[in-house]
């Protein structure tokens, strides 16, 4: 498990490949990674945390991702501070022997830090800057890993 | 005495990141009460708790969880990270 | 859509992060990677093909899953030939504007290429040759995409 | 005429990797009863046809697809891509 909440920007590629790299035991390995997107006149973007919960909750979501899953490792990379249209915001990094539990924990992973790890966006456009909203959908998706 | 600590627009309405309280309550309910009645920008950020979230001690919980023996109490909106 | 059935070695990192790059208005990417594990013995693999058929069939699943869901685009990259453990054997990339388009599509290619592409790995390990035979597993996962 | 394809153990128990057949078949059924009939080798790959798959001209099809028209023919074992 390797979880790294920083400021500075990351290399998506690279990760992703070292990632890989060092998993060849696993056979499978499934990444996400989220994006600035600069649309909508977006100039830039914000993120504030919480340190220290920050890192407190992604290993709590990590945990119990390697609990539920047959996984041989996952990562966790999120930045916070400011970022431009472009940049990677964060990824999540999968390796299983099967597919499915590549595929299901980085889901997870993805639904739970959405809404459970303490980090909120805000959007800068020319003259205006707002708070993004969570998502109804966002929360809801949660409700897919309760009970199975 | 805790550590309060607002974030996102919380912290903008109430104007501040962090502050050190002294307070008696038993309950973040009823810490919220307190602030609530100190000032006018306190009454506007907690004036629809559906919309705030809270964690004791780093940990996210209800706005009925007991405050004894807490050290730290967070407020902020629902999350947006990912 | 990129599609690419090749004998050579592909980096996948270089591949994931180009990928990503080029696609910084989806907001969401997914990759999925299956790397030949060197378990149980294994001293090489041989994946065999249908040339001709193989891009045919390649470009049917992929055109499924730009129609299927919101994919601002997919690539596909499957390896043939020998290859030894710690190798990448192929890869899948989609970008969407939401990640659960982007997680449901890389899903979808995976189940479809597993049993509907013509490729056939063969294992070699001291002393003995074997044809991986197909999982029920597999073929019961497309079942998933029927019907909704 | 039609070219006829086999694929990973069908190949390497028939012993080559196409050939091309004069027939007049009229579907892929007849086509393979054709093909046991000519040498043990074929009876053999051919025994459990539920362990084959075939395509005709490219596309996956049964077993009973018709074979008027088709240029090639493959016979090979479920695949095992990914």
């Amino acid at each position: 498990m390797d979880i790294r909440v920083q400021a500075a920007p990351f290399d998506f590629g690279a990760e992703a490949g070292a990632f890989a790299e060092g998993h060849t035991q696993a056979g499978a390995i499934v990444t996400f990674t989220g994006v600035v997107r600069g649309d909508d006149s977006l100039t830039r973007m914000e993120i504030e945390h919480y340190p220290g919960m920050t890192e407190r909750a992604l290993e709590k979501i990590a945990g119990q991702a390697m609990d539920r899953w047959a996984l041989a490792d996952c990562l966790v990379i999120h930045r916070h501070g400011p970022m431009v249209p472009g940049e990677a915001i964060m990824m999540v990094a999968t390796a299983a022997r099967h597919r499915a539990d590549a595929f299901a924990a980085a889901e997870f992973l993805m639904d739970y830090l959405k809404s459970r790890a303490p980090f909120w966006k805000k959007e800068y456009r020319e003259g205006a800057e707002d708070w993004v909203a969570a998502k109804d959908a966002d929360e809801a998706a949660l409700g897919r890993w309760d009970g199975d | 005495m805790i550590d309060v600590l607002y974030f996102a627009w919380v912290r903008e309405r109430i104007g501040l990141p962090k502050e050190r309280i002294e307070t008696q309550a038993a309950t973040v309910a009823d810490l919220v009460e307190e602030l609530k009645a100190r000032e006018e920008r306190y009454a506007l950020a907690f004036s629809d708790l559906s919309a705030l979230r809270v964690a004791v001690d780093q940990d996210l919980t209800d706005f009925d969880a007991p405050l004894a023996g807490a050290r730290e109490v967070a407020f902020f909106p629902p999350m947006t990270g990912g």
